[in-house]
């Protein structure tokens, strides 16, 4: 066991410079810095001490090892557009899409297995049919229409939820919470919506498959036949065996709400580290790019490692199953 | 999704004599054969998987036939007529012009739009999925059979891959491409950077099925027979194994259209997207959704209805295809 | 005579499909007595688990008992609401499946599925119920049962687990033991071991069995009578030696290749041509009238009922109709006389 | 965006001469008509939610010359001067300004007296020079617009005394952005000089402030909110508004949305399409009013070849091709449209506030496209040819719109335009670097003088002229004249020169000009607010029914 952590750290490790390859390799495609950096009147000289400066004309290998270097200490540079450091940027914003993407995420976790489950078990009933096809929309919309269509209803026409921002948030030390007043939970509604619906669909169309597989298992058909009770046979043996790859997937899928919180926080103005993101993305603001794309890769990296943990602990036969990894 | 009646005939269980397969046709008459063979069985017993047939199908066929069919051309900017932007369906507009489901705020008829629209979405879709396919197929085969470090290797660089959604995947591609590309070129290199990223981003999936599939039929004795007598690996994989995995494929690659159809619309919100000359249904809806406020609904009520009609009904096809093939794979 | 524990009679077993309904069982009849192992053999498909399933109440729709009755001890319990017949499940009727490796819920210790069980039935506490866990492992022979007893399933070997699967198939002290091919999945060497395991499990508690398998070496070893299944239908029934000895069914005698004993000749190991034919095909007349070696006009037309041969012996199979070469009419009456056997 | 503002003014310093007697009663007025405006004011405590499409970049006085950022540190420093509505300069912390009788080469400021900062220092002469030497050193974004300044004096605590390099009449008209900070805070807290990137840190003053402004910066979380609570002991008269928030949102829809639903009380930049709807929705009001900015396209009109034509010669250096186009484009189409009636069609390249601007320059005629298809066809182009556009689509209010709609028109005559629309970032370096043959721009003029147009735009490229002339058109004469401009104290003179300048301008066709851009806010019903013709409005003159 400690042998196969081991080995998922060193990978995870390999995963990391490989995605700090691609962030660093950012900053030679997307243009050039400096030119975003300086106005017009700079002249040429100005703006060659300023590479200098920047260390834009030292050889590739260098700029990486230096860019690996800082990006270990957690040092992105100042971002070209907030003039602010990136790191803390970046923390200040980490919390507002961790609450979401946490919130959203458990909202899909929770009505996705429960639907799932419910699906599975009467998977004739009109009902389960009517869920499974109304789910569908979830997936058929882009997100971001979904998203101005609650605005929309919600916010402009009934007046029930707010349009954009977290509402009041409170400071827990560094990291600032929409949490605990109530307009800062009436503000996460409709973004977590927007952003769990996805994955709602995805893990509850999981759910079922998966149980209905379990519900032919002959340890099921076995269970019945020690004459267990429906309950005990339904949600104590089955569902306890569905759960093993549905966490598996579901772990990873947090991975993927962050990502897409990007459109979520854009469409909502929700002050988070996507919508940091895409508002650099369009101004070229390469470091902050850097930052996220390095931040998502951890945040997988790490998830992935607890999810395989928590895979030890519910799987006693330590059966790591990678291809139950279908993402 | 309302399952095939007899989807969970004895077939399913061990113990319970096997229906499937029993209809000895003649072979000349392969055609009554497809029509009773199991799948086009339970297509057709299946009102859901019929609709969304039929929907797909026709939405599929207007696309292609945009050009026949379409009232207007919207690429060609000959043929726009800005007075008569913002006119409302069967409405006559300024000039006196009435659009069936009105135009937009360049005077494009909504229809053609997006009927076009849908042409560009499709395309961008079906090579996207194809794109992916091909990719995931052969390295699934190849990691499968050969196994080992090769095996290792690729499976590495899924994982690496799943680290980037989607999304995140193809804004990157973007952001790449234009520093790369020159600025002539980016708006026609635009859709196939797209594609790219969409396929790139998808490939996971495929390679995964294959690959387990091709580990279980390898060590069968048919392909081990076949070895021995020295066939080429090549012929093997794809005479033998991939016949076998094509199930498992044709679902994933049916919801990924859908996928990849919403993942351009949504690419395009973020200003990504295909060139707004040539819009695709994403772009419209983009583009619609900015008049929500303004009164002119149908800009973003149709495109969006179109968009949703065709994900909708490829999605409850792949649905329909994974029931009744029953695979195991979500 | 005195009323048997186990009473099917005129069983049948339908499966709905698209391209008609399959008689999977097709009025199968049967009893089995207080403490008797009832041997039940046949090729797969020919519906040995089906009736298990049957008996149990568990057969998967849309697969449905389309007739005939099962009586327990004089309670008919085919029809019985859904949560009586649980209660039934694994209280009175216990079974052990085919397959030890699948049959046990790898995320549960063994403790926790046999105790969750036993608790199920009796009236229990969880200590009690722990201890009584403990001792049944030991009858079945797991060593060390009290320390292996918080094991998982994967913890323990095939035929160990299949010892496990036992001790909870007789957790609440069943009457009727239903063993479902308790062996075939199973290593050669334990299979023996675990045959003998549940032999003296189920003397020793003078339960029944109804021992599926389609290994007529088994049936030998362990049944009282054994009963011939082919495509759905009752071949011959009787005492085991009996049957052994001199099969009367042409499959059956078929069917005793299957046996090394020193007692027979080389001649006697049958080879029948062609196979079990499919439930959607099953010809006219008599089932295994296409691969009869003794096949004539009648065994085409009219389909034989078991015929009582004496001490116990049935056999479907007009060879043994004395009426010969008869009319609709006899065979009518043969099928009433038959059924009161 | 910052360079690109940087460049609009870094050209006035070196400009031709005022009466400074004049300048004094104009302020003067001004300042009067200002003083009976805010005298005007409740006090009752009013919070106003301000929603506008970006932030500020920073709230470093002098690191960024741009619109947004300057908006809101108006509302937190002051300059020494400031613009009223009608353009004109009017006192703020200074209470006078004039031309030095004796030396002509150095401006005078009175400063005001009994000037706090919020963090109690008294304003005196030393904390202007301080700040003006500060805004004039590099890495300071405002460096440009003082680049002229030689020396930086005080006499006394209470003047200020600048030194140019030569006559610099226009100086003043480039300090209503720059911002006077406490020399001693600054000192306090390292912040000598404005940010600097290669240093790779951020300074205090980024996040912090100590300004003299009416509003004291209470909470600040970039992208996010901001929030400003009123500064009791300022100067003037207190504001009705008390306290702002201010708070960005990107999305169109989603900034609609915040002012239908109530959560915001004034929206700065309203979607042209949802002005009507606003208009209608009771609660809501719009106003209106024109920006000091102009919205044209112009053309390689000088080179051999273009890099993106079908032809392999230049269809733009033929004066039929661009009458055609001047004939093809519909600007009451745009407007009506487009624009959703909310601009100015003209075909003068400068608002009208503009001095030089008239109205024979304005007018324009119908599209005739028979016309111009006739005038493509003398051009020897029957058959048309296709070139590329290039425009922003994120800079100017629906600016992929227009180029949408110019390209279908062209289209008609015959012109295949592959339009090409990206992000400002992107665009702009196009036009400086020559690496376009059609683009959309927009010009604001600070100055509100024509020669600032003619040095940016028509001047040919070279030393500190002609940086976004993409025309690439080069007159010496014309050159010449512009020049002189700079140098001409006879006003009529000047003025009539401006003509002429400008009657050459439009007879080249150097530009193909659609409108001039109109404003819109749209806010809470019983809010006052006039929109600030750069779109720099001030809270200070909000008043509530």
């Amino acid at each position: 066991m400690l042998a196969y952590i081991l080995r998922r750290i060193l990978q995870s490790v390999i995963v990391m410079l490989v995605v700090a390859l691609v962030a660093f390799s950012l900053f030679r495609f997307v243009g050039d810095p400096v030119s975003t950096l300086v106005g017009q009147e700079v002249t040429i000289a100005e703006r060659e001490t300023l590479r200098d400066q920047l260390g834009l004309n030292d050889p590739f290998p260098m700029q990486f090892a230096s860019f690996i270097a800082r990006a270990a200490q957690a040092d992105f540079g100042i971002s070209y557009r907030l003039q602010q450091p990136v790191m803390e940027l970046i923390l200040a914003r980490l919390p507002a899409t961790l609450e979401l993407a946490l919130v959203s995420g458990l909202f899909a976790f929770f009505f996705g297995v429960t639907l799932g489950v419910y699906t599975a078990l009467n998977r004739r009933g009109w009902t389960s049919s009517a869920i499974m096809t109304v789910s569908l929309i979830g997936v058929s919309l882009p997100t971001f229409l979904i998203g101005v269509l609650l605005i929309w209803v919600f916010a402009v026409e009934l007046q029930w939820l707010p349009s954009f921002g977290r509402g009041e948030v409170v400071d827990l030390g560094w990291w600032r919470t929409g949490l605990l007043t109530p307009s800062g939970r009436a503000s996460l509604v409709l973004p977590a919506i927007t952003l769990g619906l996805y994955q709602l669909t995805l893990i509850m169309r999981l759910v079922r498959a998966e149980m209905l597989e379990v519900l032919r298992a002959d340890y099921i058909k076995f269970a019945r036949a020690r004459g267990l009770s429906n309950r005990a046979v339904h949600f104590s043996h089955a569902l306890k065996n569905t759960m093993v790859p549905v966490i598996t997937i579901t772990g990873l899928q947090l991975g993927s709400i962050i990502a897409f919180s990007i459109i979520t926080e854009t469409v909502f103005q929700w002050p988070g580290v996507g919508a940091l993101f895409i508002n650099s993305v369009r101004t070229v603001d390469v470091p902050v790019m850097a930052a996220y794309l390095m931040l998502i890769a951890l945040i997988f990296v790490v998830i992935n490692l607890i999810v395989d943990l928590l895979y030890f602990a519910i799987d006693p036969r330590l059966r790591i199953d990678r291809s139950a990894v279908r993402h | 999704m309302p399952r095939p009646g007899h989807s969970d005939a004895p077939s399913d269980q061990a113990t319970a004599p096997q229906p499937s397969g029993t209809t000895q046709a003649r072979p000349q008459d392969t055609l009554r054969r497809a029509w009773d063979s199991d799948l086009a069985y339970s297509f057709r017993t299946s009102p859901v998987a019929l609709v969304s047939g039929v929907v797909a199908l026709l939405i599929i066929l207007a696309a292609v036939l945009a050009p026949w069919l379409a009232p207007q051309n919207p690429y060609s900017t000959r043929d726009l007529i800005l007075m008569d932007g913002f006119t409302a369906p069967m409405q006559p507009s300024l000039l006196g012009n009435v659009y069936l489901l009105g135009t937009d705020d360049q005077g494009r008829d909504v229809l053609s739009a997006i009927l076009y629209g849908a042409r560009i979405s499709l395309f961008v879709g079906f090579s996207a999925v194809l794109f992916a396919m091909v990719l995931g197929i052969t390295l699934g085969l190849v990691a499968g059979y050969r196994g080992g470090w090769v095996d290792g290797l690729l499976m590495r660089i899924a994982d690496v891959q799943l680290t980037f959604p989607s999304i995140l995947l193809a804004l990157l591609i973007f952001g790449i491409a234009r520093g790369m590309i020159p600025p002539a070129y980016r708006e026609t290199m635009a859709i196939w950077v797209l594609i790219v990223a969409i396929g790139l981003s998808d490939w996971v999936q495929y390679a995964r099925v294959v690959r387990g599939a091709t580990m279980v039929e390898k060590n069968k004795e048919y392909v081990q027979a076949a070895r021995v007598i020295g066939v080429h690996p090549a012929r093997i994989l794809t005479r033998h194994i991939l016949p076998n995995v094509m199930g498992p494929v044709l679902v994933i690659g049916t919801i990924g259209l859908a996928l990849a159809i919403i993942a351009e619309a949504t690419l395009s919100f973020l200003g990504v997207g295909v060139p707004p000359t040539t819009p695709s249904l994403g772009t419209l809806i983009r583009n619609g959704q900015s008049y929500l406020f303004s009164g002119e609904w149908w800009i973003l009520a149709f495109p969006a209805a179109a968009l949703l009609a065709l994900a909708l009904s490829v999605n409850l096809l792949g649905d329909w295809l994974r029931d009744a093939l029953n695979p195991r794979l979500r | 005579m005195t009323e048997p524990l186990l009473s099917v009679r005129d069983l049948v077993v339908e499966f709905p499909t698209r391209r008609g309904t399959l008689r999977a069982l097709d009025r199968v009849s049967f009893d089995i007595e207080e403490g008797e192992v009832l041997g039940m053999v046949g090729e797969s498909g020919a519906g040995k688990s089906i009736t298990g399933a049957a008996i149990i109440g568990l057969i998967e729709p849309p697969g449905r008992i389309a007739g005939g009755e099962i009586w327990l001890r004089g309670e008919r319990i085919d029809t019985l609401p859904p949560e009586r017949m649980r209660r039934i499940r694994g209280k009175r009727i216990g079974m052990v499946f085919q397959d030890p490796l699948t049959s046990l819920n790898p995320l549960f210790t063994v403790a926790e599925q046999i105790i969750e069980t036993i608790r199920t039935h009796l009236d229990m506490g969880e200590r009690e119920a722990r201890e009584r866990a403990i001792a049944l492992l030991d009858q079945v022979g797991i060593p060390a049962a009290r320390r292996r007893i918080d094991d998982y399933p994967h913890h323990f070997s095939g035929g160990m687990r299949q010892r496990v699967v036992i001790a909870l198939a007789l957790a609440a002290e069943p009457e009727l033991v239903i063993a479902d091919e308790p062996t075939t999945a199973l290593d050669v060497s334990v299979q023996a071991q675990i045959i003998d395991v549940l032999k003296e499990m189920c003397a020793s508690r003078g339960a029944s069995v109804l021992l599926i398998t389609h290994d007529m070496g088994v049936i030998a070893e362990t049944a009282d009578r054994v009963a011939v299944l082919y495509a759905g239908r009752m071949a011959e029934i009787g005492h085991v030696q009996g049957v052994i000895q001199n099969a009367e069914h042409p499959y059956t005698r078929g069917l005793m290749g299957s046996i090394p004993t020193l007692t027979q000749s080389a001649d006697r190991l049958v080879q029948i041509p062609g196979a079990m034919p499919r439930l959607n095909a099953i010809p006219d007349g008599c089932a295994f009238n296409p691969r009869c070696p003794q096949v004539f006009n009648r065994c085409r037309v009219e389909r034989p009922e078991l015929l009582d041969r004496g001490n116990g012996r049935r056999v479907a199979c007009w060879l043994y109709d004395e009426a010969g070469v008869s009319g609709p009419g006899e065979t009518a009456g043969e099928r009433t006389g038959s059924q009161d056997g | 965006m910052a360079g690109f503002d940087n460049r609009e003014i870094s050209m006035s310093v070196a400009s031709h001469f005022f009466a400074p007697t004049r300048l004094r009663t104009a302020s003067l007025m001004a300042g009067a008509a200002l003083a009976l405006v805010l005298s005007s004011v409740s006090v009752d405590a009013e919070t106003l939610r301000w929603a506008r499409v970006g932030d500020a970049l920073t709230l470093d006085p002098h690191a960024q010359n741009e619109g947004p950022t300057h908006t809101l540190n108006h509302h937190i420093y002051e300059t020494l001067v400031g613009r009223a509505i009608d353009g004109s300069l009017v006192p703020r912390l200074a209470t006078d300004w004039y031309i030095d009788e004796a030396d002509d080469t150095v401006w005078v400021f009175e400063i005001r007296q009994g000037v706090t900062f919020h963090e109690g220092q008294q304003l005196t002469a030393e904390d202007v020079a301080f700040s003006l030497d500060r805004a004039r050193t590099t890495p300071s974004g405002m460096a440009a617009l003082h680049a002229a300044v030689q020396e930086v004096t005080t006499d006394g605590d209470y003047t200020v005394r600048v030194r140019m390099a030569g006559p610099a009449p226009l100086y003043v008209q480039n300090l209503t952005n720059t911002f006077i900070m406490s020399r001693e805070w600054a000192e306090q807290n390292a912040v000598e000089t404005s940010q600097n990137f290669a240093a790779g840190e951020e300074n205090y003053a980024v996040r912090n402030t100590n300004g003299t402004g009416p509003y004291r910066m209470v909470e600040r979380d970039p992208e996010v909110r901001t929030v400003l609570r009123v500064f009791e002991d300022h100067w003037d008269d207190a504001p009705e508004v008390t306290e702002i928030i201010y708070t960005p949102i990107t999305e169109a829809a989603t900034r609609v949305a915040a002012l239908l639903s109530g959560e915001v009380d004034l929206v700065q930049d309203v979607p042209v399409q949802d002005i009507a709807r606003l208009e209608q929705t009771d609660g809501v009001r719009v106003v209106r009013g024109p920006e000091n900015r102009n919205i044209f396209f112009s053309y390689d009109m000088t080179s051999e070849q273009l890099a993106s034509a079908s032809v392999d010669d230049n269809p733009f250096a033929k004066p039929e091709v661009r009458e055609a186009m001047a004939l093809a484009i519909d600007r009451d189409a745009i407007r009506q449209v487009v624009m959703r009636g909310e601009s100015q069609p003209s075909a003068a390249p400068l608002p009208p506030f503009v001095n030089g601007w008239t109205e024979e320059m304005h007018a324009y005629g119908a599209p005739d496209q028979d016309r111009a298809r006739a005038l493509m066809a003398e051009a020897g182009y029957e058959s048309g040819f296709s070139v590329d556009l290039h425009c922003p689509n994120d800079r100017y209010l629906n600016d992929e719109g227009i180029c949408l709609a110019l390209v279908g028109m062209l289209g008609q005559i015959g012109m295949d335009v592959n339009l090409v629309s990206q992000s400002r970032t992107l665009h702009f370096p196009l036009i400086e670097n020559w690496e376009t043959d059609f683009y959309l721009l927009g010009w604001g003029v600070p100055t509100f003088d024509s020669q600032y147009v003619f040095d940016f735009l028509v001047h040919s490229r070279g030393g500190a002229y002609g940086a976004f002339n993409g025309s690439r058109y080069s007159n010496p004469e014309l050159d010449a004249k512009i020049e002189a401009l700079a140098t001409m104290t006879d006003l009529d003179a000047r003025d009539a020169l401006i003509a002429e300048i400008w009657d050459e301008v439009m007879e080249e066709r150097i530009f193909l000009n659609v409108h001039n851009q109109v404003l819109a806010y749209a806010m809470r019903d019983g809010i006052n607010l006039a929109v600030h013709p750069e779109n720099q409005p001030r809270m200070t003159e909000v008043s509530f029914d």
